[in-house]
């Protein structure tokens, strides 16, 4: 599995660049390839459904945070590093490190997992939903309470988007009784 | 965008390729979600991409052309439709059963009617998607035409 | 020793984007950070779920697959709910931080909390 | 009355009504009004029925499992005491918090938005507590993490933004934390219900991953509750959002979210062992002091009840902590009373901020005699968190203290009875300022709030005053003792919560 280290490689190298650049905009278009390269990497472990979704939906994230970025007058350049916090955030990615290793070793070996309910799940899917793809006969059929979340926590970032986007939170003073709906 | 205030949408070349591929890519999504049972993909990437066909056509054409086609009210509108068919679906399976019950025949494997509810579902799915992801993209927009005005 | 270094790379992919989270002044960086360790939480989730040599937990109607064989779905299932949940954090971030731009003339969080007095 | 199929409701009928108000709420404004009235009323009720049915059948869980799969494939939900329990708490204070809002959000425009993001911080709450289901868990979390975020920033007033995207920064790195530990589990017992995966760790052990999983959770969920190295957040988020969601916030939300989640993994899944219950005790008794300390110089008045709220949490978790059947019950106790006077004292300083406009206690005085609801419900909330014996708050803290004496804590029961010296002196302070001494004359004009908003204060004080009858022997077992026995029972067997 070369191929898979080569690829997490070049996505900690691009990460490092996207944290590092200065020009707002290819900080976010940096983000974008590691996103690509996520979905690349979601196929060389056999996961095409979670390829096709992660780059598709990586595609709708980048047009949102360019959209943040371009309209911006100033040239939109960086601005720089806090002092304390990168000494806090310094600490906090020593202390995870630090407990990461001696974990990391323990957990089930990479390649081999223990598939103890989720074998049933490959083998019945078809007896039991019909559906041949395991995967959607999970989401939709095995654990469709989850997706039901799932559709609401969408329909909660759509109402808190458009919540957060309206020209004005308080009625001024004049206007308390009629309802002023935009 | 073309960085201007965006109404007029971008150059004439984006144009007309957006005019030749928007159908295509809304055919794509479309494919996508009723096969989500049968192959990768399903409701959530099928509307994503049918989301994406809409915002391609508001990034070439600009705001205000495409709001023919597609408004916030209508999308909004959709959105609505694909949560009360979800929860609509997951009621009905108390009839049968379990709070989210298949309680559509399976038919037979590898078939495009097949796996009872699922594909309902994915459709349902897609609605929501598709229709939320381009109702925030609308709101981001409308942003702009407010910012505009701050800074005249 | 490759029997965790695949989880150790993404573990530094997602130490990476939390310390940008902590140490970067503008906004959209911050956004950045967190989308970065977002990408690397969902691909440790499905790096547990990868069964060396397995195939996907699609069957096909020419060749009979035998499900042992196949990669572990659960982990898949689960990823597609958080990957929508990253992008619905993503959006609602944006919104914030064009606001604030909107507010206060700048990304800069050092400069905001200055101006809020 | 509660069979396993009316067990969805408790999502089913806030989401439902999340659902209509968009449609209704451009055409028909009152329209908005019932039905979010409506659907809390209902689940209020429905959740009153699941303490009875579960004390008619002497508190064995009742379960069902959505789509009809059996428990380890299909997600299971489970009704037992401690869920009950946090159903009731969550459900009766959202109930008074609507009623409030009725009138003081009129103040704000688009009403049917903050109903619906209302409605399914709601859903998401209730989705967590009924769940059995560790990623169900988090996705509920992160429902009622979202619309929680949008509701900060609601008043989209510079501060509010500022403090929303801090918490929303803050909780979505809870919430990758609390992914990694879901992650970490499950390459330990590769399923994601709650009862098999506790049987799984008996049986394999925990080994590293599971005490890794628990630090990740321990995290996640602190950062959730703000416990104090993880608070940052709350001391701006708080004050900022409107004052019925400042009282969600720190009356519910990180109690259910945080406490309750972290006390669920962590005696029922986990199993509960020495180092972690002194962890727990550390962390909370480090809340405790932070807080109060933090509180004491503040002049802004919902900062200063941010900063308590930090303090009483770290109240709960030390009585979690303790770990003894007398501790845990003294904390579920002081978290269903912390709920109860500090969403009333929120209620307060946004009654005070409705008529005089400012949150400053330098600029208040005499409203004592202008605002007699208020002043008398927020005299009855401050005796209350302040352990003054006839209320209800003396009595919870009471039974913390004593546990930890019977465990001999020395020193965590000496900073408990400290503290609350503490609580009690800004807590004077508040009233000095705001209430006694005279009117100003800008506050000539002064006059009490609407009827909805007296209501529901009156309601909250209510409560705060007979709040200690729940400790008599009868009733106790019902309510109490359920929610106590549920998480002393230590870790569950997978066949009691597959029936």
């Amino acid at each position: 599995m070369i191929e898979l280290y080569v690829m997490l490689g070049l996505m900690i190298a691009g990460a490092i660049i996207a944290i590092e650049v200065r020009n707002l905009l290819s900080a976010v278009i940096t983000v974008g390839v590691i996103g690509l390269g996520v979905s690349v990497v979601f196929l060389l472990l056999k996961a095409p459904d979670i390829a096709l979704t992660q780059l598709v939906v990586e595609i709708m994230a980048v047009i949102i945070m360019i959209r943040a970025t371009i309209n911006t007058g100033i040239a939109s350049v960086d601005s720089g590093t806090k002092r304390f916090g990168s000494f806090l955030g310094l600490a906090v990615v020593v202390l995870m490190c630090v407990g990461a290793l001696p974990v990391m070793q323990h957990v089930q070996r990479f390649g081999h997992p223990l598939m103890l309910v989720s074998s049933r799940y490959a083998s019945g899917a078809v007896a039991r939903t019909g559906a041949v793809n395991a995967v959607t006969s999970i989401v939709l059929d095995f654990r469709g309470y989850d997706t039901l979340g799932e559709a609401t926590i969408l329909f909660t970032a759509v109402v808190g988007v458009v919540t957060v986007l309206r020209a004005r939170g308080r009625k001024s003073e004049d206007e308390q009784v009629p309802e002023s709906e935009e | 965008m073309s960085g201007n205030t965006g109404t007029q949408g971008m150059s004439l070349i984006v144009k007309t390729v957006t005019r030749l591929t928007v159908g295509l890519v809304f055919l794509y999504g479309v494919f996508i979600v009723l096969n989500g049972h049968l192959s990768p993909g399903g409701g959530f990437s099928g509307g994503v991409i049918i989301g994406l066909a809409f915002v391609n056509l508001v990034l070439a054409y600009g705001r205000d052309t495409a709001s023919k086609i597609a408004t916030a009210a209508g999308a909004s509108m959709i959105e609505s439709l694909g949560a009360v068919m979800f929860i609509s679906i997951a009621l009905l399976g108390l009839q049968w059963g379990g709070f989210l019950q298949n309680f559509l025949p399976h038919g037979t494997p590898f078939h495009l009617v097949s796996a009872g509810t699922l594909p309902l579902l994915n459709i349902a799915i897609c609605l929501k998607v598709g229709a939320g992801m381009f109702s925030i993209f609308l709101a981001l927009i409308v942003l702009l035409k407010f910012e505009s005005e701050v800074k005249r | 020793m490759s029997s965790y270094m695949p989880y150790m790379l993404c573990f530094v992919l997602f130490c990476i984007g939390i310390f940008a989270v902590f140490s970067k002044k503008s906004l959209i960086k911050i956004i950045v950070g967190l989308a970065i360790s977002e990408y690397a939480a969902n691909l440790f989730l499905i790096l547990v779920g990868y069964k060396m040599g397995g195939r996907a937990p699609i069957f096909s109607p020419t060749e009979t697959i035998s499900p042992d064989l196949m990669v572990d779905p659960l982990p898949q299932a689960l990823v597609l709910t958080s990957i929508v949940i990253g992008l619905a954090i993503t959006a609602f971030l944006v919104a914030i931080a064009m606001r604030l731009y909107e507010k206060y003339g700048t990304f800069d969080v050092t400069k905001i909390r200055e101006l809020r007095g | 009355m509660i069979g396993p199929n009316t067990l969805p409701l408790f999502v089913a009928i806030p989401l439902a009504g999340a659902f209509i108000c968009p449609l209704l709420g451009k055409r028909v404004k009152s329209a908005v009004d019932a039905v979010g009235i409506m659907a809390v009323l209902g689940v209020f009720a429905l959740s009153i029925f699941a303490v009875i049915t579960l004390e008619g059948r002497d508190y064995s869980p009742i379960s069902v499992t959505a789509g009809g799969w059996p428990a380890p494939y299909g997600i299971q939900m489970v009704l037992d005491g401690l869920t009950a329990f946090m159903l009731v708490t969550v459900n009766f204070v959202a109930l008074l918090v609507a009623i409030y809002s009725l009138s003081y959000m009129d103040r704000y425009t688009s009403r049917w938005k903050y109903f619906t993001l209302f409605l399914l911080m709601l859903a998401g709450m209730n989705g967590v507590l009924i769940t059995g289901d560790i990623f169900n868990l988090f996705v509920f979390l992160e429902i009622a993490s979202i619309a929680s975020y949008a509701l900060v920033a609601f008043g989209t007033e510079k501060h509010e933004l500022e403090a929303a995207f801090r918490y929303a920064v803050m909780g979505s790195i809870g919430s990758l934390l609390i992914l990694m530990g879901i992650t970490l589990i499950y390459s330990r017992a590769s399923t994601l219900n709650m009862a098999h995966i506790a049987q799984r760790l008996q049986v394999f052990g925990m080994g590293r991953t599971g005490l890794a999983a628990l630090v990740l959770f321990v995290a996640g969920f602190g950062l959730k509750s703000a416990l104090v190295p993880f608070h940052a957040w709350l001391p701006d988020a708080h004050p900022s959002a409107p004052a019925p969601i400042s009282a969600m916030l720190s009356g519910v939300l990180i109690k259910s979210l945080g406490v309750y989640a972290l006390a669920r993994l962590v005696f029922n899944v986990l199993g509960i062992t020495p180092h972690i219950s002194s962890a727990l005790m550390a962390l909370g008794a480090l809340s405790m002091v932070v807080g109060a300390i933090l509180a004491m110089n503040q002049w802004d008045l919902k900062r200063l009840l941010a900063y308590s709220s930090i303090s009483q949490i770290g109240y709960i978790v030390l009585g979690l902590g303790v770990g003894t059947p007398l501790g845990i019950l003294g904390g579920l106790f002081h978290l269903f009373n912390h709920s109860v006077f500090k969403s009333l004292l929120f209620l307060d300083s946004g009654s005070i901020e409705y008529s005089v406009g400012s949150r400053d206690l330098r600029e208040m005085g005499g409203l004592g005699k202008r605002m007699r609801v208020t002043s008398w419900t927020t005299l009855s909330a401050s005796m209350s968190i302040s352990g003054v014996p006839p209320f209800a708050g003396f009595w919870s803290k009471l039974l913390i203290i004593m546990a930890c004496i019977q465990e001999k804590q020395w020193v965590y029961a000496i900073v408990a009875v400290a503290i609350s010296i503490v609580t009690l002196a800004y807590f004077l302070k508040v009233t000095r300022f705001a209430f006694l001494g005279t009117v100003r004359d800008t506050l000539r004009g002064v006059i009490e709030v609407p009827a909805f908003m007296r209501i529901a204060m009156v309601g909250l004080a209510m409560v705060c005053i007979l709040g200690g009858l729940l400790l008599i022997p009868g009733i106790r077992e019902a309510f109490l003792g359920g929610a106590a026995n549920a998480l002393s029972a230590g870790v569950i067997i997978p066949g009691e919560m597959g029936r």
